[in-house]
Parts: C-alpha cells; sequence; structure tokens
C-alpha cells in the first residue's frame, strides 16, 4: 500500500507486521488445485477426524482472487502446468504456496516424459509435504509451519 | 450447430450462443477435466470434453520396471479403490503365469477389494452430494471412508496406496483382530450411511436435482463400453464378479443392483446398494475363511523368509535374482477382468519372457464413460453437469493414467 | 467358451485371417486389415455373436522385434452370449492406418484417439482424430518404443523466465 | 433539531452498528461452527489474543484484518468504476432497510396505561420512538422498496467482471431476486388485511392482542402458510444456500462475485449475512410478534385465565421486550444456518418454478382465503 516503505524498521511496523501476520496467519483462505491421488487425502484432512477447519483455514475459494493459500495436490502434468500458473498468477498478494505430496513436491515417481518434475520448476513454493500421499497430519503440520512462517515475514514483503 | 440455435421458431429472437470452458482447475471437474461447452441461455447446446490432464504415464513407467514394482503404479490408477486394482492386475499376471494364488490369500483379496469398493461409493457418493452443496452428507461419507482406511492401514500398513498384493500371494496375511475391528468398523459405518439415506434419499431438492438428469439408454451405453455402476443403472445387469466370477465369487451369494433408466438418482441408488452388497460379501468371506498359506510355494515368485535371506546363501540369492531382475513370466499376453469400483477394469500384459513387462495395458472403466459424457449432458442445464459429472466418478488416475 | 466364434470367424472370412490361437484362455484372432469393417461389423450383428461392448483398445509396438512393427488389438465383449474375443491387426510403420470402428462402437471414439495420440496409428474415418492425453504440439508418440521415457517436452519453465 | 440528529444517530450506530453487524459478522463465525457441530467435527479454535480463544470467535478479527490488507484486484478487461461500486451498492441498500425495523414498543416518558386491547397509551405527552431509527409512515414498503435496490449490486458487479461465470451469476441473481420479490410480497397481502397497516410497529402492536383470551395474536398464528411462503421466499432473496443459485459453487466457481478481491469481495459475503439478519428481523416482526412476549404489557404480566397481574416495572418491561426481539431474531439466523447446512443446492430453473408455480399461486389461495374469512367475520 506503499506505505509500508516508511513504517519498516519502525516500532509502529513491526507491532503492525505483527498484527497482520497475526491474522493472516489464521485466515487461510485455500485454493485447492486438486488433481490426484493426494486429493483423497486431501478430503480427509477436511473430513470430521482430522478437521483443517481448526486453523481456520478450511474455506475453499474456487475463485483465486480470493484466495490466500494454494494448495496444490497432486501431480501436476505438463499440460497442466500452464494451467497452474494462471492460477497462481491470478491469485491476489499476498498468497502462499503448499506443494502437497511427492509428486507436486518433486514428480515423485513419476519421472518420465509428461510429468513436471516439482511443482517449484513452475511457481515458488512455501511449504513442501513429502508423502505418497501425505497423511493428514503431515498435512496439518505443514500448516502450522507454514502459520510460523507468515508469523515471521517482515513488512516490506507484504505488498 | 451455431447456425441452428440462431433460429428460433417465429425468426424474430436471436439468441446468440455463449461459449464457455470449464476447468481443468474447475470445483467440479476434479482439477483434470477440461469442458468446452456451448450454451443456450442455461441449456448445454452442445459440449466437449478434453482429458490428459492427469496423464502420468502409467504404461511407459510400467515397461521400465519389474512385474512386481509395477504394483505402487496400479495403486495410483484409480486412486480411491487401490486394492480393487491391486487384486486386478496381481490376478492379470498371475493368469500369464498360469498359477492361481491360495485359498487364503483369494478370500483376503476379496475382503480388501470389497472394503475398497466401499471406500469408493462412499466416495463418489459424497462428491457428488458436496457438489450439489450438501456438504454435510459428503463429510459422514468421509467418515465411513476414514474408519475403513484406518482399519485397512492395519491390514496393509498405508491408508490410501497400498500396494497390498504380490504376484503370488500377499504382503502380509490379515492381523488376528481384524474381524473384531471390522464388527466395529461397520457398526459406525451402517450408523453413518443411515445418516446419509436419511439427508438425501427422499430430500425433494436431492430428488429433483438427479431424477431424469443425466439420462442414458441401455444400448447407448452398450454402445459406449459402459461397463459397472453406470451401466447397472441402466438396467443392464453386467458385473464381472457374476458374469465371469473370479477367485471365490462363485461361493458368494449377492445381489446385482440395477437401475431403470440411467439417470443419475439411479446410479446414486445402484452405488449405495452395492455397499450393502459389499459388507454382505466380507461378512460371508470371513466365515468361510480358513488359516492356510497366503503365498504359493513358488521361489520364483515369492521372495523367501527374512531368516532364510540373513541365514542362508541361496535365501540372499533368491531374493537378490527377485528383487533386482523381476520374476520371470512367460512370453505371450493376457487379458484380465475384473470389477473395481467403477466397472471392467481390464489389464493386458504382454511379456516377452524378461523381468519387466513388455507392455502393460489398462482398460479403465471411466475412459468409456466419459466419452460418453457430452451426449449425456445435452440438452440439459448448466447445472446439471454437476450431479451428472459426478455420477460418473471420474478418477484422473485411471482415466488420463 | 468363445471356440464358438472364432470357428464362425473361420468359416466366413478364411481369407482375412492370418492366424488364431488362445493363449491362457483368451481366443485371439489375427486378422488382415483390408476387410476389417466386414469382419467387426458382422461381429455386432449376427445373432450368436452380438459383441456389443467394446472392451478395450490398444496398440503393441514390437519396435525391432517383429515385422510388421505395430499391432491393434481389439478386446470385444458381448453381453448377450457371454463371449469375448481378442482381435489383432498388425499393421506397418510406414503404413500405420487402420479403418476406424467409430462407426461400429461409439465406445472405441476415445481408444482410437489414444492409440493415435500415444502410438502414432492413424485410424481412418474417424470424425476426430486428434491428440487425448497429450497437449496439441507435443512431438512424437511417447508409448513408442523409440521414445526415451524421460524426453521432456514443457510448455511452462519457471516463473520470472518468460518461454 | 440538533438533538433529533444527535438521537437519531445515535439510534443508526445502537441497531445497526450495534446490532446488526455484531449479528452479521457472528452469523459467520456461527455458520463455521454450526457446519462442525453438524458434520463432528470442531470448528475454528486456533486464533489467539494472548491465551483467549473464545471458542473461534478470534477467528472473525483475524478474518476481517487479513481482508482489509488484501490485494484490491480491479479486472483490466473490466468496467472499473461499475466494478468498484457495486459491492457498495449491494451492501448500502442491506443496511439502510433496518431504518424503520422496530426493535421495540413506543416508549412514554410520563408512564403509560394499558388499555382493553393490551396497548400501552401514554398517560401524559407525546410517546417517543427510541428503538427505530426512522417511522416514517409504511415502513413495510419502504423495506421492499430497498431491498430490490439490491439487486443492482450484485448484476452490476456480475456484469462489469466482464467474466462469463460472473455474468451468468449476474444474469441469475436478477432472475431470482426480482421473481422472489413478487412472490415475497403476495404472501404478506394476507397479514396486511388482518392487521390493517402497514406501519411495522402497528403491526407488532397489533400482535399483542388475544384470541379466545390466551393466544397470542402472532402472524403465524393467523398466517400460518404465509410465514412458510415468506420465510421460503426471504432465505431465497438473501442467496444464502440452499437458494445461492447465483453463486453456486460448484458450477460457477463464486458466481457474481468470482473476480472480486479482498473487501470487495468481503462486503458480497457479509451483505448476504446483512440480509440474512434482515429476514430473521422481518419474519420476527410480521410473524413472531416482533418485540411482544406474550401476556407481557406495560404494566406487568397478564397470565390467561389469572385475574391478577404481575406487576413490573414500565422501563423493565421495555428491556424484556427489546431483549426478546434480539432473541428471536438471533434464533432465526441460526435456524437459516441449520438449513444451510442440510439441504442441498436448487438447480436454477426448479427455483423459479417454486418461485413462480408453488409459492406464488399458494400465496394468491391465501389472500383468497383471508379475504373470504375476514369478509365473514366482519359480519
Amino acid at each position: 500500500m506503499g506505505l509500508e516503505s516508511n513504517l519498516t524498521g519502525t516500532f509502529v511496523g513491526s507491532r503492525l507486521s505483527d498484527a497482520l501476520n497475526w491474522a493472516r496467519k489464521y485466515s487461510l483462505f485455500q485454493y485447492p488445485f486438486v488433481t490426484a491421488c493426494c486429493g483423497m487425502e486431501f478430503m480427509s484432512t477436511a473430513c470430521s477426524h482430522y478437521d483443517i477447519s481448526r486453523f481456520g483455514a478450511e474455506i475453499p475459494r474456487f475463485s483465486p482472487r480470493q484466495a490466500d493459500l494454494l494448495f496444490v495436490v497432486g501431480t501436476v502434468s505438463h499440460k497442466l502446468a500452464p494451467v497452474l500458473r494462471k492460477v497462481y498468477e491470478q491469485m491476489c498478494d499476498p498468497k502462499w504456496v503448499v506443494a502437497f505430496g511427492a509428486c507436486a513436491s518433486s514428480g515423485g515417481f513419476y519421472d518420465n516424459y509428461c510429468t513436471v518434475q516439482g511443482i517449484d520448476t513452475i511457481i515458488p513454493v512455501d511449504v513442501y509435504i513429502p508423502g505418497c500421499p501425505p497423511r493428514p497430519e503431515q498435512v496439518l503440520d505443514a500448516l502450522m509451519m507454514l502459520q510460523e512462517k507468515i508469523q515471521r515475514e517482515p513488512l516490506e514483503k507484504q505488498a | 450447430m451455431a447456425e441452428i440455435l440462431l433460429e428460433t421458431e417465429d425468426g424474430d429472437l436471436d439468441s446468440v450462443p455463449m461459449s464457455l470452458q470449464m476447468g481443468p482447475s474447475h470445483p467440479a471437474m476434479h482439477g483434470t477435466i477440461k469442458m468446452r461447452l456451448k450454451l443456450d441461455g442455461e441449456i448445454v447446446s452442445r459440449s466437449e470434453v478434453e482429458v490428459g490432464y492427469l496423464h502420468r504415464g502409467f504404461e511407459k513407467s510400467c515397461e521400465a520396471v519389474t512385474w512386481t514394482q509395477v504394483m505402487p503404479f496400479t495403486d495410483r490408477l484409480n486412486y480411491v479403490s487401490p486394492l480393487c486394482n491391486n487384486v486386478g492386475y496381481c490376478m492379470a499376471v498371475e493368469k500369464l503365469l498360469g498359477i492361481r494364488a491360495t485359498d487364503r490369500c483369494e478370500y483376503i483379496r476379496m475382503i480388501m477389494a470389497e472394503t475398497s469398493r466401499i471406500g469408493d461409493h462412499m466416495t463418489s457418493v459424497g462428491a457428488s452430494a458436496m457438489e450439489l452443496g450438501g456438504f454435510t452428507a459428503f463429510l459422514y461419507a468421509i467418515e465411513v471412508r476414514e474408519e475403513i482406511w484406518r482399519l485397512t492401514e492395519t491390514v496393509t500398513g498405508a491408508r490410501l496406496t497400498h500396494s497390498y498384493c504380490r504376484v503370488g500371494g500377499l504382503k502380509d496375511d490379515l492381523p488376528p483382530d481384524f474381524e473384531p475391528n471390522w464388527r466395529a468398523i461397520q457398526k459406525k459405518c451402517r450408523t453413518l450411511i443411515d445418516d446419509i439415506h436419511a439427508l438425501l434419499d427422499k430430500n425433494r431438492i436431492f430428488l429433483d436435482r438427479m431424477r431424469d438428469v443425466g439420462v442414458i439408454s441401455a444400448d447407448r451405453a452398450l454402445a459406449f463400453g459402459f461397463t459397472g455402476p453406470c451401466l447397472r443403472s441402466t438396467g443392464v445387469d453386467y458385473d464381472v464378479r457374476k458374469a465371469a466370477p473370479y477367485m471365490k465369487y462363485d461361493r458368494m451369494k449377492f445381489e446385482i443392483p440395477v437401475g431403470t433408466i440411467g439417470d443419475n438418482y439411479d446410479r446414486y441408488l445402484v452405488r449405495m446398494e452395492e455397499i450393502e452388497q459389499s459388507f454382505s460379501i466380507i461378512e460371508q468371506c470371513l466365515k468361510q475363511i480358513e488359516p492356510g498359506p497366503i503365498n504359493v510355494d513358488d521361489g520364483r515368485l515369492v521372495l523367501p523368509n527374512k531368516d532364510e535371506v540373513y541365514g542362508s546363501i541361496e535365501g540372499t540369492i533368491a531374493h537378490f535374482k527377485i528383487i533386482m531382475e523381476g520374476i520371470k513370466v512367460p512370453p505371450g499376453e493376457v487379458y484380465s477382468y475384473t470389477e473395481a469400483g467403477n466397472g471392467e477394469l481390464g489389464f493386458y500384459l504382454v511379456s516377452n519372457g524378461e523381468g519387466r513387462p513388455y507392455k502393460c495395458r489398462v482398460r479403465p472403466p471411466c475412459w468409456s464413460l466419459m466419452q460418453a459424457l457430452p451426449e449425456m449432458l445435452e440438452g440439459y442445464q448448466v447445472a446439471d453437469i454437476v450431479p451428472t459429472f459426478g455420477s460418473i466418478n471420474m478418477i484422473g488416475g485411471e482415466c488420463d493414467r | 467358451m468363445s471356440k464358438k466364434c472364432v470357428e464362425r470367424l473361420q468359416a466366413h472370412f478364411a481369407d482375412q485371417i492370418l492366424s488364431t490361437h488362445d493363449a491362457a484362455g483368451d481366443e485371439t484372432v489375427v486378422l488382415k486389415r483390408d476387410k476389417l469393417l466386414d469382419v467387426l461389423k458382422f461381429l455386432r450383428d449376427e445373432a450368436d455373436l452380438a459383441f456389443n461392448l467394446p472392451v478395450d483398445l490398444t496398440v503393441v509396438d514390437w519396435y525391432r522385434i517383429r515385422e510388421p512393427r505395430f499391432e491393434v488389438v481389439y478386446h470385444l465383449y458381448s453381453y448377450r452370449t457371454k463371449q469375448r474375443i481378442r482381435l489383432k491387426v498388425p499393421v506397418d510403420e510406414d503404413d500405420a492406418r487402420v479403418p476406424s470402428s467409430y462407426s461400429i462402437w461409439p465406445g472405441f471414439d476415445w481408444y482410437e484417439r489414444e492409440a493415435y495420440d500415444l502410438y502414432g496409428v492413424v485410424f481412418d474415418g474417424h470424425p476426430n482424430l486428434k491428440r487425448i492425453l497429450m497437449w496439441e504440439g507435443f512431438e512424437g508418440h511417447p508409448l513408442r518404443k523409440d521414445y526415451p521415457i524421460n524426453k521432456r517436452q514443457p510448455i511452462t519453465t519457471l516463473l520470472g523466465e518468460k518461454s | 433539531m440538533l438533538l433529533l440528529i444527535g438521537l437519531t444517530l445515535l439510534k443508526i450506530v445502537g441497531i445497526i452498528l450495534m446490532f446488526v453487524m455484531i449479528v452479521a459478522t457472528l452469523m459467520t463465525w456461527a455458520d463455521r461452527k454450526q457446519a462442525a457441530l453438524i458434520q463432528d467435527r470442531i470448528g475454528p479454535n486456533r486464533a489467539n489474543i494472548g491465551s483467549i480463544r473464545a471458542a473461534g470467535l478470534i477467528h472473525i478479527l483475524a478474518d476481517a484484518l487479513k481482508t482489509l490488507f488484501k490485494e484490491d484486484f480491479i479486472p483490466r478487461e473490466s468496467n472499473s468504476g461499475l466494478f468498484g461500486i457495486a459491492p457498495f451498492l449491494a451492501f448500502v441498500p442491506a443496511l439502510l432497510s433496518f431504518a424503520v425495523m422496530p426493535m421495540g414498543d413506543l416508549w412514554c416518558p410520563d408512564g403509560a396505561v394499558v388499555v382493553k386491547n393490551f396497548q400501552d397509551i401514554c398517560t401524559a405527552g407525546a410517546p417517543m420512538d427510541p428503538f427505530r431509527i426512522s417511522n416514517m409512515g409504511g415502513g413495510l414498503l419502504v423495506i421492499f422498496a430497498i431491498v430490490s435496490l439490491g439487486v443492482y449490486g450484485s448484476s452490476i458487479g456480475g456484469w462489469a467482471s466482464n467474466n462469463k461465470y460472473a455474468l451468468i451469476g449476474g444474469v441469475r441473481v436478477s432472475a431470482q431476486m426480482i421473481s422472489y420479490e413478487v412472490t415475497m410480497g403476495l404472501t404478506l397481502v394476507g397479514l396486511l388485511m388482518i392487521y390493517g397497516t402497514i406501519d411495522l410497529n402497528d403491526m407488532v402492536r397489533a400482535q399483542g392482542e388475544l384470541l379466545w383470551g390466551w393466544l397470542p395474536k402472532w402472524g403465524i398464528v393467523v398466517q400460518p402458510l404465509s410465514f412458510f411462503l415468506f420465510f421460503a421466499a426471504a432465505i431465497a432473496e438473501t442467496k444464502r444456500p440452499p437458494f445461492d443459485i447465483p453463486e453456486a459453487e460448484s458450477e460457477l466457481a463464486a458466481g457474481y462475485f468470482v473476480e472480486y478481491s479482498a473487501m470487495r469481495f468481503a462486503l458480497f459475503t457479509l451483505s448476504e449475512y446483512v440480509a440474512s439478519v434482515l429476514v430473521a428481523m422481518m419474519v420476527t416482526t410480521l410473524f413472531l410478534g416482533g418485540w411482544q412476549v406474550p401476556y407481557l404489557y406495560g404494566d406487568g404480566l397478564h397470565l390467561p385465565f389469572m385475574e391478577n397481574v404481575v406487576a413490573l416495572p414500565y422501563a423493565a418491561v421495555k428491556l424484556i421486550q427489546v431483549g426478546a426481539f434480539c432473541f428471536k431474531v438471533v434464533f432465526l439466523c441460526w435456524f437459516q444456518l441449520q438449513i444451510r447446512w442440510t439441504l442441498p443446492r436448487f438447480r436454477y430453473d426448479q427455483l423459479m418454478r417454486l418461485g413462480w408455480k408453488v409459492i406464488l399461486p399458494l400465496s394468491l389461495a391465501n389472500v383468497v382465503i383471508t379475504a373470504v374469512f375476514i369478509l365473514f367475520t366482519a359480519k
């Protein structure tokens, strides 16, 4: 908003950034970019046994404009890559990306002609979740790690 | 098509068709389907389905690994019912080898495949409910699945991608407390399923959305190569488990639920009824199963005990040979088919006598279902795409491979 | 069980049949390409055959192992007579063309497109023969044995570097 | 004059900010918690200030703060002027209609007596009206007039986004809201005939009368059919599930506000919640006796079949009545959430059919029956 550059480093600036980061980490509206097997575990994470909503991250917004957190769940093929990139670009700042599962993180064991070897070759990633597919506990752990990361973010990054 | 749409009956009111692209990243398209729609108002006048967004090179990957290592790839075909795929693949390789698994192994495979089927149908039903806005029914369904997954985890060690079967046997026997656990879970699932029935079956809105939507006739369904619940919803009682009983299905008493007109509601009912049948099959299996070996007695196929591997030179060599070179499968070709969650899951295997498959083709039931989608949508509304697509239960991994 | 239909085929299309076998109980008929559509139509329309369920269509690539290089494989099932049959049509690499069975079973529509996409076998008379699993602009046919498994053709590269 | 303006401002703050906005915001929390309850979950509970978690209430604060500082995006291809103004066009009318809602009865500064038909009349001086912002005549019509303005915000937003999904959503909004306004209006005609007024406070006062000496003459008692029809039509008017066809998440992604981000998106969603509160208030006022508590009148409890009056101070009675009104509104808000998490979504044409072919004819029949009834009883 233009204000950040003047406030960086000051007391007000750091308090403001703390408050903002606090709000952001507890209000992660997610855009589920679900493609493959991991989607099943993604459903499980949302369901009653694990309940991702406890962290305030249960609201899916299928419009990228309204989402803060891009969950890339499952294998991304080269055919799908431009779509993922476009969705990422359509998201409004601030935004974060979670690579859910081995395929999204690294291509998994699909080392072949059609699979993108990790979505970090296309878009920046904040948290990687290993596992094929990861257990819901891992997903919740990743979410908490992301929350920690958000809390530490400096003000000038939050344009 | 556009020209036809422009002409109205009295010719004075023009309507220009709108083209709309749905997906691949769209809440109802499972992330892997793109649909190009021609809309006349809210009516879908033409649609074109594009798949392939989840093509992961299943076949090419299988050609690069040994026969046993294909197993993890099969898990990820229909990832909603992975054990059905495991079983299907193992039976194909065994058919090529000309062997048959032991009795106990076959019973366990059946039990596990049926639990997987329950999970699959629950997911499908739940997802269609969710896409209609009935989020609560969806979560109940996922709870059922979660219970079942917890049980399968005690058996296979994994929640979703089990890789439980082996050529000629299984990874492990059932744990000793499987039966009481199953009974406890069955009870829980029963109440949840009753809740789902109560939420949906007689729900006026649900009925209106599902009845007479996405109708396909039996003849067209057959011509499109439909199998599984979608074919049965049209009234054709084709179920591989009855038509060509494999494993011990010939000893089971179960019904094939069939629909009448092949609309979404029929597909929903068929799936819900199949869940009941699966419960009954598991019950019968648990009654009939007897102690015994789970692996065939063939050192060329089955890994030796860990004791032998570490304690004797023969064991080490056998282990090494099977792991490094893979089991040897005689040259030939075979098509083996089983009833998976979505219908006939066929494996067409070609071997040239080496440790790796020369060709490992899977016949995905979704593939046939998906190509009929434009026909099932034509003339219905935009909103009808959602339940129709949901009731087909397209699984990206299986469809695009 | 499906011995009968092989005999029926032999009686009707003796000149079209190259060979038959039944490995592992799967009845297989290897056919010439010339009158393929007639054979398929016959299989569908005869009352005692009635193969009304198109099960599977795929291609086997015998690269440097066998000539001709490709084999188009059909699997059919009859709901009424409960029979199954496998048909194989060998085609050369230079002339990898087969008449499309779309008009007989619409269910083979996507199977043929897939075979075209992944193996490069052309199905003559198919109304919409274009790539289905791979994207437009993909070069080569990935399931051919001479296509390296990890030869990639990325469309999108890292954010920031415009490709 | 200044005093009057100051008083009105105070009432605006009191009613709209203190009550409506708080209930609407709480509804976002209740929505999530209610969903969790129905679905055997816990629901949001992690956000904290210090060690206070307040059962997830703090999440509202986090959501608000985050939304405030999110990038406000205006698509290049959109009509930026209309795009920017649309959320306010949706939000402001939703708030305006609270101006005529009576949260409590008139206040007599110099004491009051209860007359025979159970209404208080001031003993001296003019009655004041502290519990509603404006007492312009014809409150019901004002509400209808203002509510129908709300459709502009949504459909302009849908059109200005230059997005096909938004456009379909916008078109659906206008169709849905316009048709349901007709039905909503017609369902109330019977009520108007019975109470013979369109002033909301007068209507509530009329509901204080007793039938056969014990049954309060609430709208739901005298017009039960109309109650259900109106409630259904009014929920449809709010575009909340199961009538959320304009934003149908699974078909249209987010419908008419698919391109909106940050505060503008929040305004759209908030205006839906505000509309829910409005529906709750209208139903309360028209059918559930408004601020009336059965048998409670200006001087105390007049229990049926009992001679003596349980006396209560005048101020306490008024306070209880305002409290009762708030309670009824909150209950109805919760009830809407319960419906939302139980039912699947309608299809567009089914919704239209419900509006035009079911609710409309039924409400017409209701009018006729009421008219006949009144005609005969009047003799």
